[in-house]
């Protein structure tokens, strides 16, 4: 097992309140996994990756462990924390495009870094080189800023900045949806290429396009309005999923080869609750068709089959997609 | 970039005409005749008037027509001379002011970057350290508040009457001839330091502030989060931010040059410091109106270098600016 | 989160925030001395009504002139001159920076670089100097007309932090949609863009009236003020011209100068917390 | 900080303070010191100069040896001309270039200077003037009866040069000069000259060397510069920089033997006025040892055990050095009116404003309005006469006798063709003491009935309006002290009117009055030392004054001087054993026995 | 009903106009009525530039726009009004177009203000509620509240709601959903296509090749501001004739096809010899004719029916 995490729950912390971005989130991630984590904005995926590597005000740690490599991370001691990061967990951040001190060149910039984390930077010059042209970087941009380099290219330095010092788990936050159709491609596949040649371990893949996902991961989870709603492996997930949620959003989707007039797609009607104070029990049981009573209890999110996690009341194996 | 120098240059030269023009307009536009103010000023008598009368409205191209006035003016700049002045006859304009310059840029220079550092690494120092945030911070903004001269008169007052440490007038002790010796720079630096230190406080607060605020934009930027989830150390973190915070310290500073040259013009009448200041209110109250042209030129000029040396010095320091420069619409 | 709400929170931390609550406290208490100031006061300021150079006393709060004046009186005479330098002038350069800056960033193209070129050049003319040179033009010099000279030389600098804001809230697609239901370009800048800036437009007028204190008073100071009346600054030039220092007079020069400086600093100091209260990231953690 | 910012930091600061310190050396003048004089015989053709080895300037001025001198100078030295009656440096005339005769008017007589002997007049027409021997410029020549020869010729309308110089009012009355020996010059004039105005141009008329003078262009003689220009006088010039002048003292000056004194100080340095404000600072630290700058409150300074002298230990402290007067244009209603006048010399309260605007360092003036040396000519009867005192009721009295009423009762009164009056008395901006003043004026004159208010213009239109005789009412003080009465009258009557705009010199309210301009002709016709003919002519002037309120006469301003005893002593003062001499540094005052005070001054050390 | 006509977009940059930028570079498409037309293109392709363009909300270098035949340039003032009456549009972030302080509904009032001032305040009333009802909002839930209170997908109805207090016959769509939650954006799109029903015409411009597939009739594939192929939807995504728009369809993730199954290197890097002339797609083209693509730009041409392109290998066949 290599990132194992047991009843993690994060709120933010607001002038009216806490924001329960993160309820009881239990799950594990093993060696070499790219786990897909997928949800709609505001369910929570940000907050699971951000308390990983950077919990501080005004996120909150409420409860939970977080073990890595079977060794318990202390994500709420920023201090301690600090040796982890880079070396254990690292992370391609939302904001790869303005990540860099835009007036250091970038070699600098990342001699400087690895200085402040007393690495030495001569010795790691050829694989970084390496690497960059891996990622068919020219090492010449070592000696350029950020700002002469095109929106693609610093998410490809980005990303082998982030994994330079080998990283157990890597969150990759986001990372494809600022770029172009075909540099979100190339990215994604350089992620399972960085995976295999064991750059990193394991991937947490955080993105709102599920079809990305379908094309790299080796699992998916789907979160809802803070709560984990449903892991399995990528196709257990998109074609035969159990949660309620799942389901529908999957069938939502636009997919080339489906037209309006030939079949209509539905949304899931409703909005997702506000965090500040939201439904006990299951949160998506308002938007839910088949929401009964007992989704005022929170469900718990149990392994039905192997590798097959869901949170929902409702009996398995009612939404095979057809 | 060629392209933001041209830009550059043509700002600085439009804004070098509009003020000539306005500097030429200045004696011309004053109620009463300068030649009047020369006459009356040499004590001339009886027909030596009338005679002299001619001979300075002939010497200062007075008895031309307005456009060849004008076109005089600017050939006359380029051959530095302003004309004569008026109350310290018969010296011109020129070496009067060349006389004053120094002491304006020993005090200046100084005053001006060691509070633009000073400042700058106390606004970095104190910026979300709530303490000093709540503390020192608050007497920057009253020393931002002050005016230039009140301090200048506090300081005299204490630091020159009260307390006799340092002298309140001159620009070097009046027992002394200059030379390049300890005691005559002891005693220029002596002289200079109040003025300076009353422009220095002042600054430094505005500065401070600045810096405590920009600071603060910079550490909520993406790049120190992205530094802070990889765990570069808070003094790494900064390091940038301050770095990058400088920046707009150094536009900020070019704004605040003709400021900051009005502190000091005010500063100089409270200390009697013989620097340009001091001449322009001398003109103004003996109405001379030449030297009065001449220092706003010079004033000006000098606040054009002053801009574009940050502009330069913006461009060495601000690899975006190489990077990207466009000519820029901003 | 509705409306109401986000006005408490404004208000909630306008209430909680110290810097506001110290400068709004500085200034509001030297605008009622302003009004209450004259009625306090005994004496006309310009009249010798005491012992020459009298320190404070229970007859003459803030000591005497050197002429035998009241400095009480003239202290808060001098009050409304300078508030009324910093509204006329700081409000009329915001104006005309409001002016300028609404109509280079809305309507962007050539006449944005003609009025960014005029800005540069107002801005790089050093202020100061232009306005002994336009004061000493203008012979009798009111109060009312020294503001106008320091609200018409120092706009640029508003003109220039107006435009960037009207140029990125240009952007935004309310002003487009605002243009698709057919209003006009002023009705457009007033409506739309202004009330989105009032905050910054505020603090913009704020800072505006700060600088225009300081600045009359440095006029004033070199013997370039009001040639009728009294100011702050003109007490101090007299004070100085008067020797008050060399006779340890303190009572003559102090008060004006802790006037501009509570006046000019409690400003700022307000502006900084009405920074931290409409700017999230400010606020103290 | 990062190390290279600091570097440039430093260096740039470093670099500046260089640049301060070099600025004022560049400026400072070299100067030669010349040898010793060499007696020069006649039968020598070619004068021989040795400049010897300059002797080291020494780097700090021995404050013992060296006199700081303040009040003069209100901007950097720039003109070191005699001829630039208002802007050479201080000291030019006096201690550089010296006059024929100086002037005493503590004692009201001519000491001879560059003249060997009082003035003689050989006949009523012809003035000779005999020069002491062995005079030298500092260049080691001889100073000669072609130097004076040359020097009055400057002026002459039909001589090479024409130069609108002051004294070219000579040549009103002059026929010629001449040289009757080296030594010796004779004036000729026209029938009857005026003695008087004479008298005032022998006094105040530097000498130039005609070798050196005569290769200039009239240009440069009236509007020259003259830096290192060659003099006469007991000090040289030695350097000058935008806040002071130094001068040091020639050790080879003629009155060291003539006189048997030498200048007490090796030095002067004359310090530039930044404002009275710092002037008075530098005296209460002792770095002022003559201060003539008009301090307010000295007189607390002087009571208060400070160091701090004045040439009366008790009010008005100074010596009155002028008449501040009311102007008054007599060219419009109703100040047209003698009566109008008259009732506003009664509502003005001259004594507050001397206590007031002044802290009691001035002196009210007499009514005839000339300056305390002038007394014995006040003819007193006349002023037990005609003279008026502050008396509001007596004003209103008059007002209403002249006619003067208030119809439409806003408290003040009309013309009396019930037209409404408003009055505007002006002074200069910034011009303190004149602004309490005429607030004071004003006051008064409101109290009495008359709407009159202060204004306060910049001083270039206050003076145009005077030159052009636009103005309502002001304050002047243009009338110096002098060696002859005649310099007061003919301000208070300049005449013809017309010329009032040129002659730039009193009557701006363009009073009219054949009969005093008559009798002012008539006084500067009359001898030097004629006391009894000239109180006979000024009595009748004095009557037209006290009746017809041509101006009226408030204060004396005072010859500001503060000295302090810390450094040297014997300084002129009143007290019986003191020396009576005018502690002045100004331009004029030095040739009015300023320079005896300097060769009276001792160390402090010494006594 | 729309015609574009050889549209040019020229930005200036710099001091009086020092550079160009061609970011729309001699276009020409048109709408039919009721017909819902996507404009597909990465960012950077000039496709928002068309849209404002339409919207005369920046002006037309060079060529013209036409709506129902006239030159939409002309139309100033009041005539310009009436263009609006007809024409509208809706725009990406739903809420960046509201005024973030004024109640949302204020869009209306302006909407009243400006084109319907005579009518009475209960008769406005009436119709605000029945265009509320239309694309399926609440009035009650919906109205006197400030954006930040709505949903996205709440607010873009509620912009639709506006176009057709008007009498819109023609909408520009401009990314609509893009910013929606995947759970909801499905329904504004339904919405949307179900007002062409109503004789609305969409120009829907969009970087999602599904989206363009789900909604449309025809596309328009623009790249760097040419259109590289248009016509047929279906035709174009069954049957991809530019190199381009082969790219696009193999890079875009799918849901039901890994990219593994796709073919493989399709995309090339090379150094255009000149950056004036030749093909905007030369330098990432994986099949350029060197010597020809890299000098001449290729026309449009009608490949199969309906169909055209803009490049020399696919015209040759």
């Amino acid at each position: 097992m290599s990132l194992n995490i047991k009843n993690l729950t994060v709120y933010y912390q607001t002038l009216k309140g806490d924001v329960q971005a993160l309820e009881h989130a239990n799950l594990s991630i093993a060696d070499g996994e790219i786990m897909g984590l997928a949800g709609e904005s505001g369910c929570g995926k940000t907050t699971l990756s951000n308390s990983l590597i950077l919990l501080k005000p005004p996120m909150k740690l409420i409860s939970g462990t977080v073990e890595l490599d079977g060794k318990p991370l202390p994500i709420t001691d920023m201090a301690r924390m600090d040796e982890y990061r880079f070396k254990k967990v690292s992370i391609i951040p939302q904001y790869a495009m303005n990540a860099m001190n835009p007036t250091r060149k970038i070699g600098k910039m990342i001699e400087e870094l690895l200085h402040s984390r007393r690495v030495d930077y001569s010795t790691l010059r050829t694989e970084l080189t390496r690497r960059l042209e891996l990622v068919k970087l020219s090492p010449d941009i070592l000696d350029m800023y950020p700002i002469e380099l095109s929106g693609g290219m610093k998410q490809r330095m980005v990303m082998v900045l982030s994994t330079l010092l080998n990283p157990s788990l890597l969150l990759a936050d986001e990372v494809t949806s600022a770029l172009d159709v075909s540099s979100q491609k190339s990215v994604s596949e350089m992620l399972v290429e960085f995976r295999k040649r064991e750059f990193v371990k394991s991937v947490v893949v955080i993105t709102h396009d599920i079809s990305i996902l379908y094309q790299i991961a080796d699992s998916i989870m789907i979160m809802y309005a803070g709560q984990l709603a449903e892991k399995a492996s990528t196709e257990t997930i998109i074609h035969r999923p159990l949660h309620p949620y799942t389901h529908l959003l999957i069938s939502s989707l636009p997919k080339v080869g489906v037209r309006y007039a030939e079949k209509r797609l539905e949304g899931i009607p409703g909005n997702p609750p506000l965090l500040l104070n939201p439904p006990i029990g299951c949160r998506f049981r308002e938007r839910c068709p088949m929401a009964f009573d007992k989704c005022v209890e929170e469900p718990p999110f149990e392994e039905i089959e192997e590798g097959h996690f869901v949170a929902c009341w409702k009996e398995p194996k009612s939404y095979a997609q057809a | 970039m060629a392209k933001y120098f041209r830009r550059k240059l043509l700002i600085y030269l439009l804004t070098f005409i509009i003020a000539v023009t306005v500097d030429w307009c200045i004696p011309r536009f004053m109620p009463g005749n300068p030649v009047d103010l020369i006459i009356s000023r040499a004590g001339l008598k009886g027909s030596a008037v009338s005679q002299m009368y001619t001979f300075y409205m002939q010497a200062f191209g007075l008895d031309q027509p307005i456009w060849k006035q004008y076109l005089n003016f600017w050939i006359a700049i380029f051959h530095g001379d302003l004309g004569t002045s008026i109350f310290l006859f018969p010296s011109p304009v020129t070496k009067v002011i060349l006389g004053a310059v120094p002491y304006d840029l020993a005090l200046l220079i100084p005053a001006i970057l060691t509070s633009w550092f000073a400042g700058n690494n106390f606004g970095a120092f104190a910026a979300r350290s709530k303490r000093l945030d709540n503390t020192l911070l608050p007497l920057g903004y009253i020393l931002t508040g002050t005016p230039y001269m009140w301090l200048g008169i506090v300081l005299a007052w204490a630091f020159g009457i009260a307390w006799r440490i340092f002298p309140i007038a001159g620009g070097y002790s009046f027992a002394m001839r200059p030379a390049l010796t300890l005691p005559f720079i002891w005693s220029l630096f002596q002289h200079w330091f109040l003025p300076f230190a009353s422009l220095f406080i002042v600054q430094f607060g505005g500065w401070a502030i600045g810096m405590r605020n920009l600071i603060i934009y910079e550490l909520e930027a993406d790049y120190s989060h992205y530094l802070a989830a990889l765990g570069a150390p808070k003094r790494l973190v900064r390091k940038y931010a301050f770095q990058n915070a400088m920046l707009p310290q150094l536009t900020g500073l070019a704004l605040q040059l003709g400021v900051i040259v009005a502190g000091a013009l005010a500063t100089e009448v409270v200390f009697s410091y013989p620097g340009i200041g001091y001449l322009i209110l001398q003109a103004i109250h003996n109405e001379d109106y030449f030297l009065l042209q001449g220092c706003f030129l010079f004033v000006v000029i000098g606040v054009l270098l002053a801009n574009f040396i940050i502009d330069i010095t913006y461009v060495i320091v601000d690899p975006r600016t190489r990077a990207g420069m466009q000519g820029g619409a901003s | 989160m509705t409306k109401g709400k986000k006005r408490n929170e404004l208000l909630y931390f306008a209430f909680r925030n110290t810097k506001l609550k110290i400068g709004l406290g500085v200034v509001l208490f030297f605008i009622v001395l302003t009004f209450v100031g004259p009625l306090i006061a005994k004496y006309n300021p310009t009249d010798s009504v005491g012992p020459a150079g009298a320190p404070p006393s229970a007859q003459f709060w803030f000591g005497t002139t050197t002429f035998g004046e009241d400095v009480f009186s003239q202290f808060v005479h001098g009050l409304s001159s300078t508030f009324l330098v910093g509204i006329v002038g700081g409000g009329l350069g915001t104006i005309l920076g409001m002016t300028i800056g609404f109509a280079a960033g809305y309507r962007g193209g050539n006449l944005d670089e003609v009025l960014n070129v005029l800005t540069n050049v107002v801005l790089t003319i050093p202020v100061l100097a232009l306005l002994v040179v336009i004061s000493a033009y203008v012979k009798v010099r009111g109060v009312m007309i020294e503001s106008l000279f320091i609200g018409v030389t120092t706009w640029p600098w508003a003109a220039r932090a107006i435009r960037a804001q009207t140029f990125s809230l240009k952007t935004r697609d309310f002003v487009d949609l605002a243009r698709l239901s057919g209003e006009s370009p002023v009705k457009i800048i007033f409506t739309e863009i202004a009330p989105n800036m009032a905050s910054y437009l505020f603090m913009t007028f704020i800072l505006m009236f700060g600088s225009a204190i300081l600045t009359a008073a440095t006029l004033d100071f070199l013997g370039l003020g009001p040639t009728q009346g009294i100011s702050l600054g003109t007490m101090m030039n007299l004070a100085v011209l008067w020797s008050a220092l060399m006779l340890g007079m303190w009572w003559w020069f102090i008060p004006p100068g802790i006037g501009i400086t509570a006046i000019v600093g409690g400003l700022y100091i307000m502006n900084v917390g009405l920074d931290e209260i409409f700017n999230p990231k400010l606020r103290e953690m | 900080m990062r190390k290279s910012t600091f570097l440039i930091l430093s260096f740039l600061i470093v670099m500046s303070m260089v640049l301060a310190a070099c600025a004022p050396a560049a400026v400072a003048t070299p100067i030669t010191i010349t040898s010793a004089p060499q007696v020069v015989k006649e039968t020598q053709v070619v004068t021989q100069v040795v400049p010897a080895t300059p002797a080291p300037v020494p780097l700090t001025y021995a404050r013992n040896e060296t006199l700081y001198t303040s009040g003069t100078q209100w901007g950097p030295p720039s003109s070191w001309n005699p001829f630039n009656g208002g802007g050479y440096a201080m000291g030019t005339i006096g201690l550089v270039y010296e006059t024929l005769y100086i002037y005493d008017p503590l004692a009201d007589k001519f000491i001879p200077w560059l003249a060997a002997q009082d003035m003689k007049w050989v006949d009523p027409t012809t003035l000779e003037i005999k020069l002491r021997d062995g005079i030298t410029w500092t260049d080691g020549t001889p100073l000669t009866a072609d130097d004076v020869l040359f020097t009055y010729k400057l002026a002459d309308p039909n001589g090479d040069f024409k130069a609108g110089l002051n004294f070219a009012g000579l040549y009103n009355f002059l026929s010629s000069i001449d040289k009757v020996d080296n030594l010796t010059v004779d004036f000729k004039f026209k029938a009857n000259p005026a003695y008087q105005e004479v008298g005032f141009y022998l006094w105040q008329t530097p000498i130039v060397q005609a070798a050196s003078w005569s290769k200039l262009d009239v240009k440069d003689i009236t509007g020259g510069a003259n830096e290192n220009g060659i003099g006469s006088g007991p000090y040289l010039f030695e350097s000058h920089d935008q806040d002071r002048q130094v001068l040091v003292r020639n050790d080879n000056w003629w009155g060291i033997k003539a006189f048997g004194k030498t200048p007490g100080p090796k030095r002067i340095v004359d310090i530039v006025n930044g404002s009275n404000n710092v002037a008075l600072g530098l005296v209460l630290q002792g770095g002022l040892d003559l201060s003539n700058n008009f301090l307010p409150g000295v007189a607390t300074l002087v009571k208060g055990g400070y160091g701090v002298q004045t040439y009366y230990p008790e009010a008005p402290y100074m010596l009155s050095a002028n008449v501040a007067a009311l102007i008054i244009n007599e060219q419009i209603k109703p100040l047209d009116d003698v009566n109008f006048r008259k009732a506003m010399a009664y509502a003005i309260n001259t004594d507050d404003i001397v206590q007031t605007a002044y802290t009691g360092i001035v002196k009210a003036a007499d009514p005839t309005g000339l300056l305390p040396i002038w007394d014995k000519y006040v003819d007193q009867d006349m002023v037990a006469k005609y003279g008026w005192s502050y008396d509001p009721a007596k004003a209103k009295q008059i007002l209403a006798d002249a006619g003067y009423k208030d119809v439409n009762n806003d408290k003040f009164v009309e013309n009396k063709d019930g037209s409404p009056i408003a009055l505007e008395v002006t002074c200069p901006s910034g011009w303190t003491d004149w602004m309490a003043s005429i607030q004071i004026i004003s006051k008064n004159a409101q109290a009495v009935g008359i709407n009159m208010t202060p204004a306060y213009p910049d001083y270039g239109p206050w003076r145009d309006a005077q030159l052009k005789g636009t103005f309502q009412l002001s304050i002047q003080n243009e009338s110096q002290m002098s060696s002859t009465p005649w310099s007061y009258y003919k301000w208070v009557f300049q005449n013809p009117i017309a010329n009032i705009a040129t002659a730039q010199y009193g009557n701006y309210g363009r009073y009219d009055n054949p009969k005093a301009f008559d009798l002012v002709n008539q006084l500067n016709q009359v001898k030097v030392g004629d006391d009894a003919a000239i109180k006979a002519i000024t009595s009748q002037l004095q009557e037209i004054t006290l009746t017809e309120y041509p101006t009226i006469p408030l204060w004396y301003n005072g010859l500001w001087s503060q000295v302090s005893n810390a450094v040297w002593t014997n300084w002129p003062s009143s007290a019986d054993s003191a020396n009576h001499y005018l502690p002045a540094s100004w331009r004029g005052y030095w040739n009015m026995t300023g320079i005896e005070m300097l060769l009276d001054l001792k160390p402090a050390a010494a006594q | 009903m729309l015609r574009l006509n050889g549209i040019t977009k020229i930005y200036r940059i710099g001091t009086f106009g020092g550079k160009e930028l061609r970011a729309v570079n001699d276009v020409s498409f048109d709408v039919n009525e009721c017909e819902v037309v996507s404009l597909i293109g990465e960012s950077g392709s000039g496709k928002s530039t068309i849209g404002k363009m339409i919207l005369r909300l920046t002006s037309v270098t060079s060529g013209e726009i036409n709506f129902d035949g006239n030159d939409i340039s002309a139309y100033k003032g009041s005539g310009l009004k009436q263009y609006y009456r007809r024409v509208q549009g809706v725009f990406q972030d739903p809420f960046s177009s509201y005024n973030p302080i004024f109640k949302a509904d204020r869009i209306f009032k302006i909407i009243k203000d400006e084109y319907f001032p005579e009518m009475n305040a209960g008769e406005w009333d009436e119709k605000v509620h029945s265009s509320l009802c239309d694309v399926g909002l609440n009035p009650d839930h919906v109205l006197n509240k400030f954006p930040h209170q709505l949903s996205g997908g709440q607010l873009q109805r509620f912009l639709i709601a506006r176009a057709l207090l008007l009498d819109v016959r023609f909408l520009v769509a401009d990314e609509i959903i893009s910013m929606l939650d995947a759970s909801t954006r499905i329904d504004v799109l339904n919405l949307l296509v179900g007002l062409k029903s109503c004789g609305l015409s969409i120009l829907f411009i969009t970087h999602d090749l599904s989206l363009g597939y789900y909604i449309s009739e025809r596309a328009v594939i623009l790249y760097r501001g040419c259109v590289v192929e248009m016509g047929d939807t279906k035709e174009i995504y069954n049957n991809p004739l530019h190199p381009y728009t082969r790219l696009l369809m193999a890079s875009v993730p799918r849901l039901d096809k890994k990219w593994e199954d796709v073919a493989g290197e399709i995309e090339w890097q090379r150094k255009p010899e000149n950056d004036a002339y030749g093909c905007v797609y030369y330098a990432r083209c994986p099949v350029a004719i060197k010597g020809e693509c890299d000098w001449h730009s290729p026309q449009l041409v009608e490949g199969d029916s309906n169909h055209f392109v803009a490049c020399f290998r696919a015209a040759n066949g």
